[in-house]
Protein backbone atom coordinates (compact mmCIF):
# COMPACT_ATOMS: atom_id res chain seq x y z
CA UNK A 1 0.00 0.00 0.00
CA UNK A 2 1.36 3.50 -1.01
CA UNK A 3 0.30 6.98 0.02
CA UNK A 4 1.09 10.32 -1.33
CA UNK A 5 1.61 13.78 -0.59
CA UNK A 6 -0.48 14.98 2.65
CA UNK A 7 -1.45 11.76 3.44
CA UNK A 8 2.16 10.34 3.94
CA UNK A 9 3.15 12.98 5.72
CA UNK A 10 -0.57 12.38 8.20
CA UNK A 11 0.00 8.63 8.45
CA UNK A 12 4.09 9.13 9.12
CA UNK A 13 5.28 6.15 6.27
CA UNK A 14 4.61 6.30 2.59
CA UNK A 15 4.91 2.49 1.67
CA UNK A 16 3.62 -0.86 3.79
CA UNK A 17 2.95 -4.35 3.30
CA UNK A 18 -0.84 -4.81 4.44
CA UNK A 19 -2.58 -8.00 3.67
CA UNK A 20 -6.14 -7.95 2.96
CA UNK A 21 -8.75 -9.35 0.65
CA UNK A 22 -9.91 -6.29 -0.73
CA UNK A 23 -9.70 -2.99 -0.23
CA UNK A 24 -12.79 -2.97 2.07
CA UNK A 25 -10.56 -4.74 4.27
CA UNK A 26 -7.71 -2.70 3.82
CA UNK A 27 -9.65 0.40 4.79
CA UNK A 28 -11.00 -1.92 7.82
CA UNK A 29 -7.70 -2.76 9.02
CA UNK A 30 -6.56 1.05 9.19
CA UNK A 31 -10.06 2.34 10.49
CA UNK A 32 -8.93 -0.20 13.62
CA UNK A 33 -5.09 0.94 13.49
CA UNK A 34 -4.95 4.73 12.35
CA UNK A 35 -8.88 6.43 12.79
CA UNK A 36 -6.78 9.74 11.50
CA UNK A 37 -6.03 8.64 8.33
CA UNK A 38 -8.90 5.96 7.50
CA UNK A 39 -10.67 9.47 8.06
CA UNK A 40 -8.43 11.30 5.70
CA UNK A 41 -8.70 8.51 3.06
CA UNK A 42 -12.78 9.09 3.04
CA UNK A 43 -12.63 12.18 1.44
CA UNK A 44 -14.08 12.73 -1.99
CA UNK A 45 -10.88 14.06 -2.90
CA UNK A 46 -8.87 11.40 -2.36
CA UNK A 47 -8.36 8.82 -5.70
CA UNK A 48 -7.89 5.27 -5.23
CA UNK A 49 -5.76 3.57 -7.37
CA UNK A 50 -5.25 -0.84 -7.66
CA UNK A 51 -2.41 -2.11 -9.46
CA UNK A 52 -1.83 1.64 -10.93
CA UNK A 53 -5.40 1.57 -12.42
CA UNK A 54 -7.64 4.01 -10.68
CA UNK A 55 -10.90 2.21 -8.72
CA UNK A 56 -14.08 3.77 -7.69
CA UNK A 57 -15.73 1.10 -5.59
CA UNK A 58 -14.75 -1.94 -3.73
CA UNK A 59 -12.49 -4.45 -5.41
CA UNK A 60 -10.87 -7.96 -4.71
CA UNK A 61 -6.99 -7.49 -3.96
CA UNK A 62 -4.86 -10.42 -4.61
CA UNK A 63 -1.71 -10.95 -2.28
CA UNK A 64 0.79 -8.60 -4.64
CA UNK A 65 -1.73 -5.90 -5.22
CA UNK A 66 -0.48 -2.16 -5.38
CA UNK A 67 -3.33 -0.29 -4.01
CA UNK A 68 -2.10 3.68 -3.64
CA UNK A 69 -4.29 6.76 -1.90
CA UNK A 70 -3.89 9.90 -4.03
CA UNK A 71 -4.82 12.97 -2.68
CA UNK A 72 -5.63 15.90 -4.99
CA UNK A 73 -3.10 16.15 -7.65
CA UNK A 74 -1.17 19.73 -8.68
CA UNK A 75 1.85 19.27 -10.77
CA UNK A 76 3.43 22.67 -13.21
CA UNK B 1 6.78 11.94 -24.95
CA UNK B 2 6.57 12.63 -21.18
CA UNK B 3 9.93 12.29 -19.33
CA UNK B 4 10.26 12.80 -15.04
CA UNK B 5 13.24 14.38 -14.56
CA UNK B 6 14.89 14.10 -11.16
CA UNK B 7 18.33 16.66 -11.91
CA UNK B 8 17.66 20.51 -12.73
CA UNK B 9 17.13 20.71 -16.64
CA UNK B 10 18.11 23.38 -19.74
CA UNK B 11 14.28 24.43 -20.83
CA UNK B 12 16.32 25.94 -23.68
CA UNK B 13 17.92 22.30 -24.56
CA UNK B 14 14.99 20.91 -24.67
CA UNK B 15 13.33 23.33 -26.95
CA UNK B 16 15.79 23.35 -29.23
CA UNK B 17 15.98 19.80 -29.52
CA UNK B 18 12.15 19.51 -30.40
CA UNK B 19 12.73 21.86 -32.83
CA UNK B 20 15.71 20.23 -34.67
CA UNK B 21 15.54 19.01 -37.91
CA UNK B 22 11.51 19.90 -38.39
CA UNK B 23 11.01 21.26 -42.35
CA UNK B 24 7.08 20.68 -41.91
CA UNK B 25 6.26 22.44 -38.82
CA UNK B 26 5.49 25.80 -39.18
CA UNK B 27 5.08 26.39 -35.46
CA UNK B 28 6.13 25.25 -32.16
CA UNK B 29 4.54 26.80 -28.93
CA UNK B 30 5.99 25.85 -25.53
CA UNK B 31 5.19 26.48 -21.99
CA UNK B 32 8.26 26.62 -19.04
CA UNK B 33 7.16 26.86 -15.16
CA UNK B 34 9.72 28.18 -12.67
CA UNK B 35 9.93 27.42 -9.27
CA UNK B 36 9.48 30.96 -7.47
CA UNK B 37 11.37 32.50 -4.68
CA UNK B 38 8.31 34.55 -3.61
CA UNK B 39 10.58 37.18 -2.10
CA UNK B 40 11.99 34.47 0.48
CA UNK B 41 8.84 32.97 1.81
CA UNK B 42 9.65 29.48 -0.15
CA UNK B 43 13.19 27.71 0.10
CA UNK B 44 12.29 24.60 -1.64
CA UNK B 45 9.77 22.81 -3.48
CA UNK B 46 8.96 19.34 -3.61
CA UNK B 47 7.42 17.14 -6.21
CA UNK B 48 6.52 13.75 -5.58
CA UNK B 49 5.17 11.45 -8.54
CA UNK B 50 3.91 8.35 -8.45
CA UNK B 51 6.56 5.85 -10.95
CA UNK B 52 4.67 3.93 -13.71
CA UNK B 53 1.42 5.70 -13.06
CA UNK B 54 2.14 9.65 -13.46
CA UNK B 55 3.74 8.58 -16.90
CA UNK B 56 1.24 6.62 -17.93
CA UNK B 57 -1.38 8.91 -17.13
CA UNK B 58 0.26 12.08 -18.60
CA UNK B 59 0.40 9.98 -22.17
CA UNK B 60 -3.00 9.28 -21.72
CA UNK B 61 -3.68 13.16 -21.40
CA UNK B 62 -0.89 13.91 -24.34
CA UNK B 63 -2.51 11.60 -27.27
CA UNK B 64 -5.51 13.55 -25.86
CA UNK B 65 -4.10 16.99 -27.29
CA UNK B 66 -2.65 15.40 -30.30
CA UNK B 67 -5.70 14.38 -31.42
CA UNK B 68 -7.62 17.30 -30.57
CA UNK B 69 -5.60 19.88 -31.73
CA UNK B 70 -4.37 18.23 -34.61
CA UNK B 71 -0.97 17.88 -33.46
CA UNK B 72 2.73 16.95 -34.97
CA UNK B 73 4.16 16.26 -31.81
CA UNK B 74 4.29 16.93 -28.12
CA UNK B 75 7.31 16.82 -25.19
CA UNK B 76 6.67 17.39 -21.73
CA UNK B 77 9.54 17.18 -19.51
CA UNK B 78 8.28 17.42 -15.66
CA UNK B 79 10.59 17.72 -12.29
CA UNK B 80 10.41 15.04 -9.38
CA UNK B 81 12.27 15.57 -6.16
CA UNK B 82 13.45 19.18 -4.23
CA UNK B 83 13.57 21.84 -6.47
CA UNK B 84 15.15 25.62 -6.22
CA UNK B 85 13.73 29.07 -6.75
CA UNK B 86 14.63 29.82 -10.35
CA UNK B 87 14.61 26.31 -11.23
CA UNK B 88 12.73 24.89 -14.58
CA UNK B 89 9.58 22.66 -12.99
CA UNK B 90 8.03 21.96 -15.98
CA UNK B 91 8.25 22.03 -19.54
CA UNK B 92 6.08 21.35 -21.92
CA UNK B 93 6.02 21.98 -26.10
CA UNK B 94 3.68 21.71 -29.10
CA UNK B 95 4.81 21.50 -32.66
CA UNK B 96 1.55 21.87 -35.25
CA UNK B 97 1.50 23.77 -38.91
CA UNK B 98 -0.43 26.34 -37.32
CA UNK B 99 0.10 28.50 -34.40
CA UNK B 100 -3.53 28.55 -32.93
CA UNK B 101 -3.16 25.05 -32.47
CA UNK B 102 0.12 24.56 -30.56
CA UNK B 103 -0.68 27.34 -28.02
CA UNK B 104 -3.71 25.81 -27.19
CA UNK B 105 -2.45 22.56 -26.91
CA UNK B 106 0.32 23.71 -24.95
CA UNK B 107 -2.19 25.78 -23.09
CA UNK B 108 -4.59 22.68 -22.25
CA UNK B 109 -2.02 20.32 -21.22
CA UNK B 110 -0.62 23.03 -18.74
CA UNK B 111 -4.08 23.40 -17.40
CA UNK B 112 -4.26 19.92 -17.04
CA UNK B 113 -0.65 19.30 -15.33
CA UNK B 114 -1.66 22.00 -12.84
CA UNK B 115 -4.82 20.47 -11.49
CA UNK B 116 -5.03 16.59 -12.15
CA UNK B 117 -1.70 15.16 -13.32
CA UNK B 118 -0.10 12.63 -10.44
CA UNK B 119 1.66 14.94 -8.87
CA UNK B 120 2.03 16.37 -5.23
CA UNK B 121 3.96 19.57 -4.49
CA UNK B 122 4.98 20.66 -1.14
CA UNK B 123 6.57 24.56 -0.41
CA UNK B 124 8.66 24.84 2.10
CA UNK B 125 9.47 27.96 3.64
CA UNK B 126 10.34 29.98 7.29
CA UNK B 127 7.16 29.21 8.22
CA UNK B 128 7.13 25.59 7.68
CA UNK B 129 6.02 23.27 4.91
CA UNK B 130 2.83 22.90 3.11
CA UNK B 131 1.46 20.89 0.59
CA UNK B 132 0.02 22.94 -2.80
CA UNK B 133 -3.60 22.10 -3.95
CA UNK B 134 -4.78 22.92 -7.32
CA UNK B 135 -6.57 26.49 -7.15
CA UNK B 136 -9.55 27.90 -7.98
CA UNK B 137 -8.51 29.60 -10.59
CA UNK B 138 -6.49 26.32 -11.99
CA UNK B 139 -10.16 24.42 -11.52
CA UNK B 140 -11.50 27.41 -13.57
CA UNK B 141 -8.90 27.19 -16.05
CA UNK B 142 -9.03 23.55 -16.64
CA UNK B 143 -13.50 24.09 -17.20
CA UNK B 144 -12.77 26.07 -19.89
CA UNK B 145 -11.95 23.32 -22.10
CA UNK B 146 -15.04 21.01 -21.09
CA UNK B 147 -17.29 23.28 -22.24
CA UNK B 148 -15.86 23.89 -25.57
CA UNK C 1 13.69 43.76 -26.62
CA UNK C 2 13.40 43.14 -30.21
CA UNK C 3 16.34 41.85 -32.52
CA UNK C 4 16.30 41.32 -36.06
CA UNK C 5 18.54 38.84 -37.20
CA UNK C 6 20.41 38.00 -40.59
CA UNK C 7 22.11 34.74 -39.64
CA UNK C 8 20.19 31.41 -38.43
CA UNK C 9 20.01 31.20 -35.07
CA UNK C 10 18.94 28.86 -32.08
CA UNK C 11 15.37 29.16 -30.44
CA UNK C 12 16.87 26.77 -27.26
CA UNK C 13 19.37 29.02 -26.81
CA UNK C 14 17.32 32.63 -26.96
CA UNK C 15 14.61 30.37 -24.44
CA UNK C 16 17.86 28.85 -22.20
CA UNK C 17 18.92 32.56 -21.61
CA UNK C 18 15.55 33.95 -21.29
CA UNK C 19 14.53 31.97 -18.17
CA UNK C 20 17.87 32.13 -16.45
CA UNK C 21 18.40 33.72 -13.24
CA UNK C 22 14.50 34.18 -12.96
CA UNK C 23 13.50 33.60 -9.63
CA UNK C 24 10.21 35.33 -9.47
CA UNK C 25 8.57 34.42 -12.68
CA UNK C 26 6.71 31.45 -12.31
CA UNK C 27 5.54 31.33 -15.93
CA UNK C 28 7.55 31.58 -19.58
CA UNK C 29 5.52 31.09 -22.72
CA UNK C 30 7.12 30.87 -26.34
CA UNK C 31 6.62 30.52 -29.77
CA UNK C 32 8.87 29.77 -32.40
CA UNK C 33 8.24 29.85 -36.07
CA UNK C 34 9.56 27.86 -38.30
CA UNK C 35 10.04 28.00 -42.46
CA UNK C 36 8.10 25.35 -43.77
CA UNK C 37 9.65 23.43 -47.33
CA UNK C 38 5.94 22.36 -47.93
CA UNK C 39 6.65 19.60 -49.47
CA UNK C 40 9.18 20.97 -52.04
CA UNK C 41 7.05 24.05 -53.16
CA UNK C 42 8.95 25.94 -50.94
CA UNK C 43 13.12 26.53 -51.32
CA UNK C 44 13.65 29.82 -49.81
CA UNK C 45 11.67 32.47 -47.92
CA UNK C 46 13.16 36.07 -48.01
CA UNK C 47 11.80 38.69 -45.26
CA UNK C 48 12.70 42.22 -45.91
CA UNK C 49 12.92 44.70 -42.95
CA UNK C 50 12.58 48.55 -42.47
CA UNK C 51 15.62 48.44 -40.42
CA UNK C 52 14.80 51.29 -37.76
CA UNK C 53 11.20 51.42 -38.41
CA UNK C 54 10.85 47.45 -37.65
CA UNK C 55 12.43 47.68 -34.46
CA UNK C 56 10.52 50.84 -33.43
CA UNK C 57 7.30 49.77 -34.33
CA UNK C 58 7.75 45.73 -32.66
CA UNK C 59 9.06 48.09 -29.12
CA UNK C 60 5.81 49.89 -29.19
CA UNK C 61 3.61 46.61 -29.64
CA UNK C 62 5.84 45.01 -26.87
CA UNK C 63 5.37 47.77 -24.66
CA UNK C 64 1.78 47.51 -25.20
CA UNK C 65 1.71 43.53 -24.56
CA UNK C 66 3.49 44.45 -21.44
CA UNK C 67 0.79 46.61 -19.94
CA UNK C 68 -2.36 45.15 -21.07
CA UNK C 69 -0.67 41.39 -19.56
CA UNK C 70 1.42 43.11 -16.54
CA UNK C 71 4.18 41.00 -17.93
CA UNK C 72 7.41 41.11 -16.08
CA UNK C 73 9.78 40.36 -19.73
CA UNK C 74 9.35 39.93 -23.44
CA UNK C 75 11.55 38.90 -26.12
CA UNK C 76 11.50 38.84 -29.71
CA UNK C 77 13.90 37.42 -32.28
CA UNK C 78 12.96 38.13 -35.74
CA UNK C 79 14.94 36.76 -38.96
CA UNK C 80 15.24 38.77 -42.01
CA UNK C 81 17.16 37.87 -45.41
CA UNK C 82 16.81 34.36 -47.06
CA UNK C 83 15.55 31.42 -44.91
CA UNK C 84 16.09 28.03 -45.22
CA UNK C 85 12.86 25.34 -44.26
CA UNK C 86 13.12 24.44 -40.81
CA UNK C 87 15.57 27.29 -39.48
CA UNK C 88 13.73 29.90 -37.19
CA UNK C 89 11.41 32.46 -38.40
CA UNK C 90 10.45 34.09 -35.38
CA UNK C 91 10.72 33.50 -31.40
CA UNK C 92 8.58 35.18 -29.01
CA UNK C 93 9.10 34.86 -25.26
CA UNK C 94 6.60 36.36 -22.73
CA UNK C 95 7.67 35.96 -18.65
CA UNK C 96 4.64 36.49 -16.40
CA UNK C 97 3.93 35.44 -12.70
CA UNK C 98 0.68 33.12 -14.09
CA UNK C 99 0.78 31.28 -17.10
CA UNK C 100 -2.60 32.26 -18.41
CA UNK C 101 -1.02 36.33 -19.19
CA UNK C 102 2.43 34.71 -20.54
CA UNK C 103 0.30 32.31 -22.94
CA UNK C 104 -2.17 35.10 -24.09
CA UNK C 105 1.17 37.62 -24.45
CA UNK C 106 3.06 35.21 -27.16
CA UNK C 107 -0.63 35.00 -29.00
CA UNK C 108 -0.77 38.71 -29.00
CA UNK C 109 2.41 39.38 -30.21
CA UNK C 110 2.81 36.81 -32.88
CA UNK C 111 -0.91 37.86 -34.19
CA UNK C 112 0.42 41.17 -34.59
CA UNK C 113 3.46 40.06 -35.82
CA UNK C 114 1.96 38.32 -38.92
CA UNK C 115 -0.32 40.61 -39.82
CA UNK C 116 0.95 43.83 -38.97
CA UNK C 117 4.65 44.20 -37.90
CA UNK C 118 6.67 45.96 -40.63
CA UNK C 119 8.13 42.71 -42.53
CA UNK C 120 7.61 41.87 -46.32
CA UNK C 121 8.02 38.09 -47.16
CA UNK C 122 8.67 36.25 -50.51
CA UNK C 123 8.55 32.76 -50.87
CA UNK C 124 10.50 31.28 -53.94
CA UNK C 125 9.74 27.44 -55.05
CA UNK C 126 9.81 25.69 -58.64
CA UNK C 127 6.88 27.42 -59.59
CA UNK C 128 8.38 30.83 -59.02
CA UNK C 129 8.49 33.53 -56.30
CA UNK C 130 5.20 35.00 -54.66
CA UNK C 131 4.86 37.72 -51.99
CA UNK C 132 2.85 36.60 -48.66
CA UNK C 133 0.16 38.75 -47.29
CA UNK C 134 -1.79 38.05 -44.41
CA UNK C 135 -4.24 35.52 -44.84
CA UNK C 136 -7.98 36.09 -43.55
CA UNK C 137 -7.46 33.67 -40.55
CA UNK C 138 -4.19 36.52 -39.70
CA UNK C 139 -6.91 39.05 -40.01
CA UNK C 140 -9.84 37.07 -37.80
CA UNK C 141 -6.94 36.06 -34.78
CA UNK C 142 -5.82 39.89 -34.68
CA UNK C 143 -9.17 40.89 -34.53
CA UNK C 144 -9.77 39.12 -31.25
CA UNK C 145 -7.35 41.23 -29.40
CA UNK C 146 -9.90 44.71 -30.24
CA UNK C 147 -12.87 43.51 -29.37
CA UNK C 148 -12.16 42.37 -25.98
CA UNK D 1 12.62 57.37 -51.46
CA UNK D 2 12.24 53.45 -50.33
CA UNK D 3 10.18 50.57 -51.85
CA UNK D 4 9.44 47.60 -50.03
CA UNK D 5 8.36 44.04 -50.99
CA UNK D 6 6.14 43.86 -54.08
CA UNK D 7 6.41 47.74 -54.83
CA UNK D 8 10.26 47.41 -55.51
CA UNK D 9 9.70 44.00 -57.69
CA UNK D 10 7.03 46.23 -59.47
CA UNK D 11 9.26 49.31 -59.47
CA UNK D 12 12.65 47.25 -60.43
CA UNK D 13 14.61 49.67 -57.53
CA UNK D 14 14.21 49.82 -54.07
CA UNK D 15 15.87 53.32 -53.50
CA UNK D 16 16.46 56.47 -55.13
CA UNK D 17 16.89 60.08 -54.32
CA UNK D 18 14.25 62.28 -56.09
CA UNK D 19 13.73 66.08 -55.53
CA UNK D 20 10.01 66.37 -54.07
CA UNK D 21 9.00 69.28 -51.79
CA UNK D 22 5.68 67.34 -50.77
CA UNK D 23 4.52 64.24 -50.91
CA UNK D 24 1.73 65.13 -53.64
CA UNK D 25 4.37 66.77 -55.70
CA UNK D 26 6.39 63.72 -55.32
CA UNK D 27 3.44 61.06 -56.21
CA UNK D 28 2.94 63.41 -59.16
CA UNK D 29 6.37 62.91 -60.70
CA UNK D 30 5.90 59.19 -60.27
CA UNK D 31 2.78 59.12 -62.25
CA UNK D 32 4.69 60.87 -65.10
CA UNK D 33 7.50 58.81 -64.95
CA UNK D 34 6.11 55.17 -63.92
CA UNK D 35 2.03 55.46 -64.22
CA UNK D 36 1.99 51.49 -62.93
CA UNK D 37 3.86 52.13 -59.93
CA UNK D 38 1.93 55.41 -59.08
CA UNK D 39 -0.99 53.55 -59.57
CA UNK D 40 0.29 50.57 -57.03
CA UNK D 41 0.92 53.01 -54.76
CA UNK D 42 -2.84 54.58 -54.56
CA UNK D 43 -4.01 50.77 -53.02
CA UNK D 44 -5.54 51.85 -49.80
CA UNK D 45 -3.70 48.79 -48.26
CA UNK D 46 -0.48 50.85 -49.15
CA UNK D 47 1.10 52.75 -45.89
CA UNK D 48 3.39 55.42 -46.21
CA UNK D 49 6.14 56.54 -43.47
CA UNK D 50 8.24 60.06 -43.82
CA UNK D 51 10.83 60.26 -41.78
CA UNK D 52 10.23 56.74 -40.36
CA UNK D 53 6.73 57.87 -38.91
CA UNK D 54 3.32 56.84 -40.41
CA UNK D 55 1.27 59.44 -42.04
CA UNK D 56 -2.41 59.20 -43.85
CA UNK D 57 -2.09 62.73 -45.83
CA UNK D 58 0.14 65.34 -47.81
CA UNK D 59 3.25 66.35 -45.94
CA UNK D 60 5.79 68.79 -46.88
CA UNK D 61 8.92 67.31 -47.39
CA UNK D 62 12.79 68.47 -46.79
CA UNK D 63 15.71 68.27 -48.72
CA UNK D 64 16.76 65.00 -46.51
CA UNK D 65 13.25 63.63 -46.12
CA UNK D 66 12.90 59.70 -45.79
CA UNK D 67 10.08 58.20 -47.86
CA UNK D 68 8.79 54.84 -47.70
CA UNK D 69 5.81 53.14 -48.98
CA UNK D 70 5.01 50.04 -47.16
CA UNK D 71 2.91 47.44 -49.13
CA UNK D 72 0.42 44.89 -46.97
CA UNK D 73 2.91 43.55 -44.04
CA UNK D 74 3.40 40.54 -42.95
CA UNK D 75 6.08 38.49 -40.15
CA UNK D 76 6.05 35.69 -38.18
Amino acid sequence: MLLFGRLADLAGWREREIPAASLAALRGILAAEDPALFEALQAPAVRTAVDQTLVNLDVALRPDSEVAFLPPMSGG
Amino acid sequence: MIRLVQAPFDPGEALGEFCRDRTETGAVASFTGLARAESGRTDILELEAYPGFTEREIARHEAAARERFGLQDTLILHRTGPISPGEAIVFVAAAASHRRAAFEACDFLMDYLKSRAPFWKKETGPDGARWIEPTERDQDDLARWETQ
